[in-house]
């Protein structure tokens, strides 16, 4: 049975801008929202769009997103036939190595796609917090019978020059795609989510192989080399909330943007829910002593501190006296009495000692990140900013 | 390696929670802000690595259904083994089984076509995290025919009045089983037994037109069958009635009691429902709480428990409550000493007071 | 990407199989070797990429629960929609609903949370290959309010006296529903429609006290609403009766009618039993027969179907029988027009012959 | 969570003694038995064993197999935590490369063993047909406190050079072992099953990969290293049906050993179900013209010639006035009229010509094996032995 449209989430990127966060983890799985990595959003998109195959390309080694994704069951990816697979680089007969680039990364599993002989492939990046429905998209690039679709958003023109922008004409077709111009022409950012028919996609993926000079990357070559023999490229006007999130300040922004009181990304959807493995933790409790406000809070915490403007994970303790404002504290983060933590992302597992003082208030300061897991921040690191 | 299959039989629990009760089993009945009471009943098997479960139901078993599906959660949806939920299939009229041995006569082959060699029987009233297989360690230890499981109470509660008691030699052998309303070894409803043993037993009852298999087939026996007793210390909740699931919801609130049934090593599972975490607005006030995810607050809330996807407004005012799933709670309503089933709807301004001893319940999907 | 649901409604259903549905609805049935009647419907809708299913169970569904489990043989165990066996929930006094619109009224929330626009809705005497997204296709086309499943027989055999039969104008639009004897435009019990109109039609149904959803909401109000009706011209078999499960199980012996049911690109998928592949003995003698895995046959089959699991010993002769699973035949046994169910044993020597218009059925787990 | 026992199935032989069946395929699925793979095997003993978590180390692209695997639910694997895994040779940070041996295999993953912490580590190899009850193996070896226990079966004196024989005391100590000697002192073959303690078996790899001069293997460089050192070896004795199936002439006769009329080989045991992934087909057909006796016959096959003393999976054809005798005949085969094949392997998919002839009758003949895929064996190809 063949699948007519087959996903393929680009997972290899190291996300060096988030610093020590993906020091051990790969980018997508970085966590976000108070309970979600960012992964999630693409493979809960995937399930909610009928896209129940999903290839998940990552350059590490394999384990880490194997063990979080596991058979997939927590997005409804553990299909009999089809469901979610990571691909990591791996050994072949023609010898191994690793993703050169985007598009060498799928050109590697070219093999892997072919066993479905989907009609389509949708090609998505693991670094974005949106809700898309990616089968509306599908039906659009049907119904234009484009040879590819690039779902494009209109982000602020003083913003535009860190984007691939496309012009297009009325129609919406692209007649031109610049990557991250100077003087940006159009206010249409990539969204680094393309659709493509299979068989045009492959054609071009054997080409770009065989370009040795090409950087084997979708933004790069292929787009360019599509437009440069006129296929058909659509541009799919995407509205709603969506946010890259690659690095320490827009990640901690895009929790922020939670915790307005009618988020434009709405978490408590029911048609469209994000799916998420399941901790297995208890009610959060919330004592006497606490005071919580304009937060999110996980299950598994227990609050006997302030919590203001702030994000917590499961797990997370805080104790009497404490306070925590404008911040994102991962899993089980343990913070001590009269510990005070502002406009700071803590990392998965930190222990904060009682009386520590970290972060700074002041609302143009840098984020503080502390993120080496298991650290246990005394009182002498109280004044200084970890990065 | 030893294997236990499981036996969760719920035949003899009366659906006492008043409006709780109404539209489900008492094994379906919320508790503690996202499980449900048979979830501490499955969770336990599943730790103590029993694959093999058959949920004896009868009565307003379809919550039950939807809730544990296949037993995905506990992940016991298995094709050896697994969790089957066993409802009545009464319709050979040659069958002269009687009570809850129509269940076990119609399951005869969960209990024989078992790998295990040993059998736990257990109901969901008496909430707890136990280990079965040091239970079984005991039980072998002792050369027992069947080993019962018991706390020793400190206080003995109205809701203890319906339970066994046992009387222990210091051999830690049952000397008796009564209603002695004294004795605080309270039976906890829950035993492991060999499986040709129990086999046998089952014939047995049956033959002699028995209807209740552990008042006849084992209490009846005394003292002919050896019964051991096995001392569960850990922490323990009676609830069959409104007021001791009332009670027993407030006592969560206390960390020690809290701890002493939600361990991490050996978790109480629960059917995955993919909330958001919850949200306090600015105008929250929560004091003394046990709040599930994807609740969204505005007002006060205090020494209360809400389930998952609670909306509280702002102005509202909750206390000694238990607000179960996706209640709404609009802007200056009053619940103090109230029970809400799920899905209700309190509107802007009502006002609801129940008395501490006995709380106000209000079933499913009212709208007041 | 238009989305269908499923519902596979019972409710109509008569257990009229004799024997055969005494332990079980008539859904239940096992049949074609290897398969359950119910297989057929619920592969049809996994094959039209519906994932979301719903049963309408009233009575004897346990075998149903075992055998469809949470859907997962036909990919269904999902998370988000799946296949949901509902019985009866009936337990609110307030709801005024009768019939098959209790189903529709208790499952209201089945209809109203699905993604899809569109129900199919069907029963299972209907066995067929057929695929809905085509039925869509010509729905949407026709504009109708409903489309309706019609087979065009070509000769009226008795168990198509209880179908409805529909007058059809040059538009495929129905003109009328009725049970004309000599009209040979058969309804196969399956229509699509759209939810949100499904939905007040049901509303409307309820609050005219209406007891049966397709004659009084669909039927009864001909000629208000545009009905479309869809030819289905695959194979197909409406079972109903002993007689005509007997007569299509037979038929299947026929490889192009087989053909017409079991196509390569929309198998019929059912519980998978890891049985072995069959054993033909050196002293077997098996002509003109279908047979499922997990046999050990010594004897003579001819013009038989044998289910999974049947030991068939040296010397026993088998003939224009169904015998199903785990059936064991002792040697010299003779079977002749015969109908086993499931778990039957026929000891050393024994005869049995029926009819060939009506043949000799014997309920499951009998030894003779 | 612990797990106490992890299995990692060695499923990387290239299987050149099978010649052109395992062209295409790795050994582990080569078929067998009318329906089953030899993974089958191992797979289902460790699911009837209580052994949920195994990984599967295939030397080859991971597609093959991942497809076959699957989620691992044909085998009850699809475990939320635990379950079965396809582990290639992939890319790591510190460079990849093949898997240089079976203890090489191993070693490469030893992250993938830490995720469940075990006590022991159960090892199998993917070339044998046999049920085992892995558990009891498991007890004894705990009782015996052994650090590392050898399933051994007695073979015939006259085959004991073949294989790696041990050497116990009276206890089931093993003393000595010689793999494939000359001249044999003891006929305890090693079936290729270890249990090890996890926490021994992950020095001696880590101590095996620093030495380059060892082969890296099992049976070559790790037992003798632990014998070396005076470890406690135990010796498990296994009683049953135990097959090697690595060459043609074995995996011929494995088949026909299940035509007996009891065969060693129980496949309608209930308690100990061989798993199989399910290809839904419907029930066979006998037809009026058919002659089937002392053979396995499996659903979806519709005979209309004469089968004897032969085994067919699913799928397979005959046409009237064919004869197929003392063969093994793989999934979708079909059969032409008049047809006739002799002790003969006929390789999936293989169209066999009306009138073709295939085989030698005689007894003594080498089993004729065709095994190109979509083979159309004409008559012109009549008395030709396709190896």
């Amino acid at each position: 049975m063949n699948k007519e449209c087959v996903a393929m989430l680009l997972a290899g990127g190291q996300g060096t801008r988030l610093k020590s966060l993906t020091k051990q983890i790969a980018k997508p799985a970085v966590y976000f929202g108070g309970k979600y990595r960012i992964i999630d959003f693409p493979l809960s998109n995937c399930t909610n769009s009928g896209i129940d195959t999903v290839g998940v390309l990552t350059q590490y080694e394999p384990l880490i997103l194997n063990d979080y994704i596991g058979i997939g069951s927590s997005w409804d990816l553990d299909r009999k036939y089809g469901g979610v697979s990571v691909l990591p680089p791996y050994m072949q007969s023609e010898g191994g190595g690793w993703y050169t680039g985007t598009a060498n990364a799928i050109y590697r599993n070219i093999k892997f796609l072919n066993q479905y002989n989907p009609e389509h492939v949708l090609v998505l990046s693991g670094d974005h917090i949106y809700k898309m429905d990616y089968g509306k998209m599908l039906d659009y690039h049907k119904e234009t019978g484009a040879d590819a679709t690039i779902s494009v958003i209109q982000v602020p023109w003083e913003e535009a020059s860190r984007f691939g922008l496309m012009n297009t004409d009325g129609e919406g077709v692209i007649t031109e795609f610049d990557e991250k111009p100077p003087n940006p022409r159009s206010n249409l950012a990539s969204m680094g989510v393309y659709i493509f028919r299979w068989d045009v996609l492959k054609q071009y993926l054997i080409e770009d192989n065989q370009n040795g000079e090409s950087s084997n990357d979708f933004g790069k070559d292929i787009i360019p080399a599509l437009l440069n023999d006129y296929r058909k490229l659509m541009a799919y006007k995407f509205e709603g909330y969506w946010k890259d999130v690659g690095t320490v300040d827009s990640l901690w922004e895009a929790n922020m943007d939670l915790l307005k009181e009618e988020p434009e990304l709405n978490l408590n959807d029911y048609s469209w829910r994000i799916y998420s493995k399941n901790p297995n933790q208890p009610a959060q409790y919330i004592a006497q002593s606490a005071k919580v406000s304009n937060s999110l809070i996980n299950e598994g915490c227990r609050i006997y501190g302030t919590v203001d403007t702030s994000i917590l994970f499961y797990g997370v303790r805080t104790e009497e006296g404490s306070l925590v404002k404008d911040s994102v504290i991962m899993p089980n983060v343990k913070i001590g009495k009269n510990a005070t933590i502002h406009r700071a992302i803590i990392s998965e597992g930190t222990v904060i000692e009682d009386g520590a003082v970290i972060g700074d208030p002041s609302p143009e300061s840098e984020i503080t990140l502390i993120a080496r897991e298991g650290t246990v921040m005394a009182k002498s690191y109280m004044h200084e900013t970890i990065k | 390696m030893d294997r236990i299959a499981g036996i969760i039989n719920l035949d003899h629990e009366q659906d006492v929670l008043d409006e709780l009760t109404y539209f489900r089993c008492s094994a379906a009945v919320p508790f503690a802000g996202r499980y449900r009471m048979i979830d501490f009943a499955i969770s336990n098997m599943a730790n103590s690595r029993i694959d093999s479960v058959a949920v004896f139901a009868r009565r307003k078993y379809r919550s039950l259904m939807d809730h544990l599906e296949q037993g995905k959660y506990w992940d016991l949806d298995r094709k050896r083994g697994g969790l089957f939920i066993l409802p009545p299939d009464w319709n050979d009229p040659t069958d002269i089984s009687k009570g809850d041995l129509q269940h076990f006569h119609n399951n005869i082959d969960f209990i024989t076509r078992t790998l295990a060699d040993y059998v736990v029987v257990t109901g969901t009233q008496n909430i707890c995290n136990i280990n079965y297989e040091n239970v079984l360690r005991e039980h072998k230890e002792s050369g027992a025919d069947v080993t019962v499981v018991y706390k020793k109470v400190e206080e003995l509660y109205p809701e203890f009045r319906r339970s066994h008691k046992l009387d222990i030699d210091e051999n830690q052998r049952v000397t008796a089983i009564h209603n002695d309303q004294h004795n605080n070894n309270v039976y906890m409803d829950m035993y492991i037994i060999e499986k040709n043993y129990l086999y046998g037993l089952i014939e047995d009852c049956i033959a002699h037109g028995c209807s209740h298999f552990f008042l006849d087939g084992i209490k009846g026996r005394l003292p002919d069958i050896n019964i051991h007793a096995y001392e569960y210390s850990g922490g323990h909740a009676l609830i069959n009635s409104v007021e001791s699931y009332y009670r027993h919801s407030f006592n969560l609130l206390d960390e020690s009691e809290h701890d002493r049934l939600f361990k991490e090593e050996s978790p109480i599972l629960t059917k995955v429902k993919n909330e958001a975490p919850s949200k306090y607005l600015e105008s929250s006030e929560v004091k003394n709480s046990l709040v599930a995810n994807g609740c969204v607050i505005g007002g006060d809330v205090e020494d209360s428990i809400l389930f998952r996807g609670v909306k509280v407004e702002k102005g509202a005012v909750i206390r000694n409550s238990v607000i179960m799933q996706r209640c709404e709670i609009d802007s200056n309503a009053v619940l103090e000493n109230v029970i809400l089933d799920k899905d209700c709807r309190i509107s802007n301004g009502r006002t609801l007071v129940g008395a501490p001893e006995k709380p106000f319940v209000l079933a499913k999907r009212n709208t007041m």
